[in-house]
């Protein structure tokens, strides 16, 4: 009896990996351990615990996939160091990536946030208009409301599309500004 | 006033910039790399191998402004941040040159004119770093692929909108509008004269009009009541007939042999 | 000697099987094994194998997903008992995406409200109505009574769903066109 009990609730655990995985798969966007767990109707802890476990199985059997977690969700992805044969396949080239400026643009929004243009401009030493209309365009960075001061400046903070493009799980997994002052110098 | 374009890729492990160049377009591209003065101030500090709390103000103004005066030779765009910048290292300059007041107390810290410069410099460095680090991130990024497309993603070719979406969606729907509204307006300049003109002569060419076919050509209400009282005036004043040739048929504007 | 030949094979197996099964993984249609052999630059033979290996994996550690050979290609793909999780997951989507129509109504409501349906039309040009219904179906508008009018029209607004979709505090960090007017230049 016990041993059939034990058995039931490791074909469950099974069957609830499976779904786990499907539901990853299937998700068109990285999928949070609390939809999953609402879906699923299962502890939100579980549901944790189960996708490190696939993801770990991900690793151990040498696949071409991996599981990852980026923005706030979970989502299969190719690993990196096959990258040459897959756009052999898809015949595509990196594509063009973001201006100096830009960058620049983007990294005191990302470390400052919320922020006015008139505050980039203060650490960057350069207007950085062009650089906000491109990043808002590429949907990198979103308005964050108005400041309230004098002449109440739109405040910009990042997007989720900006945790997406550079593989952040959140706004936290960036590293601390104060960690590069070491390279300064 | 950008003096770059937006949209060009940037290796960030080459080096940044070299006055020497072979051609002038290429000199042109290098020049153009500098993200801004601060980043063109790091560059010359460097190139001086100097350190960053101890500038040799002189010497790296002198070259900063070489720099600028390069640049506008060969007809770049210089931003005008960068003059401001100009302006601020003359100044710090000149402050270190004047003579300390004999009468300050030894002891007595004055504070460096270099200070405030080097720490935007330095504040500036730390953001110089992270953006490298958001440009390493992107090419590993750049190596990951997500799945292929699949059956249930049809239908699903929709947009996920921000604020910034839906104000320049606003405009674009406004835009669109007040063409609309302006080309109405446009064609509502014609008058009752211009339209009777336009019956008189379409009925000496033709002979005949079906009056349907004229009014489904006119676009605005105004138009179409302009064009009825027209057809109205036409008949009235002119030597011309309205014709139904059977119940529910077409009407013809008719012109009638003259006598 | 002869085991390092032997290991390097192994370790190439296994880098070619990464290879497939991510292939498979990022191709829209199904992918045949000739295109596979063309891009990996190995015998159809034992990409065939190498594919069927990779199915076999997938079975035998009780994966959500399984390779399907469909269509002349190869295909991963969810299970089928998996079918009524998936269904429920599709169901909650979290449609925060609009349709362009959608989202241009939504504009007109969110900078115009409260307006009525024939003001909308008169601004979008177009009839909104079905725009309209899935608005309200993702509660983004809500009605705001009825207009004083002949007729009594309907007046519709943006909804609290809508600022917290958008991350906006009130409708004034609503940007307007002059918040952006530097950045066009």
């Amino acid at each position: 009896m016990a041993q059939s009990a034990e058995a039931k609730e490791q074909r469950e655990l099974s069957e609830l990996s499976s779904a786990v995985e499907a539901l990853i798969f299937v998700a068109d966007e990285p999928i949070s351990t609390r939809l999953i767990s609402e879906v699923l109707e299962e502890e939100k802890e579980l549901i944790e615990s189960v996708v490190e476990e696939i993801a770990r199985s991900y690793d151990e059997r040498d696949s071409g996939l991996q599981i990852r977690s980026v923005a706030g969700g979970w989502q299969i992805a190719t690993r990196t160091e096959l990258h040459e044969y897959i756009r052999k396949f898809l015949k595509t080239r990196p594509s063009a990536k973001l201006s100096l400026a830009a960058l620049e643009t983007l990294a005191v929004i990302a470390y400052k946030q919320p922020v006015t243009v008139p505050e980039i401009l203060e650490i960057r030493g350069v207007q950085s208009a062009s650089a906000i209309k491109t990043l808002l365009e590429k949907r990198l960075i979103v308005t964050k409301g108005h400041k309230e001061t004098v002449g109440r400046p739109m405040l910009y903070g990042t997007s989720r599309e900006f945790l997406l493009h550079f593989g952040l799980k959140d706004l936290s997994d960036l590293p601390s500004i104060e960690d590069f002052e070491d390279l300064v110098s | 006033m950008q003096p770059k374009p937006e949209q060009y890729s940037f290796d960030f492990h080459k080096e940044t910039a070299e006055i020497v160049a072979e051609s002038r377009d290429e000199l042109n591209v290098r020049l153009g790399e500098f993200a801004g003065p601060l980043d063109l101030l790091l560059y010359l500090i460097r190139q001086e191998q100097a350190n960053i709390f101890d500038i040799p103000i002189a010497k790296i103004t002198d070259e900063y402004l070489n720099y600028i005066r390069l640049m506008k030779s060969l007809d770049i765009a210089v931003a005008a941040d960068f003059l401001v910048m100009a302006a601020q290292l003359i100044e710090i300059k000149s402050r270190m040159l004047l003579p300390r007041d004999p009468l300050a107390e030894a002891e007595e810290e004055i504070e460096d004119p270099r200070k405030e410069l080097v720490d935007r410099l330095l504040e500036y460095e730390k953001f110089k770093a992270a953006a490298e680090m958001l440009y390493e991130r992107t090419t590993i990024e750049q190596a990951v692929f997500p799945r292929g497309r699949i059956e249930s993603d049809d239908g699903n070719s929709e947009i996920s909108a921000t604020v910034f979406d839906l104000l320049t969606v606003f405009e674009k729907v406004l835009s669109r509008h007040k063409e609309e509204v302006t080309m109405e307006i446009q064609r509502e300049e014609i008058s009752l004269a211009d339209m009777i003109r336009k019956l008189k002569e379409r009925l000496k060419m033709i002979g005949e009009i079906n009056v349907g076919e004229f009014f489904s050509e006119l676009d605005s209400r105004r138009e179409l009541v302009t064009a009825f009282v027209a057809v109205l005036e036409i008949v009235r004043v002119e030597n011309v007939l309205l014709v139904q040739r059977k119940t529910f048929g077409n009407i013809f504007l008719k012109g009638q042999k003259e006598g």
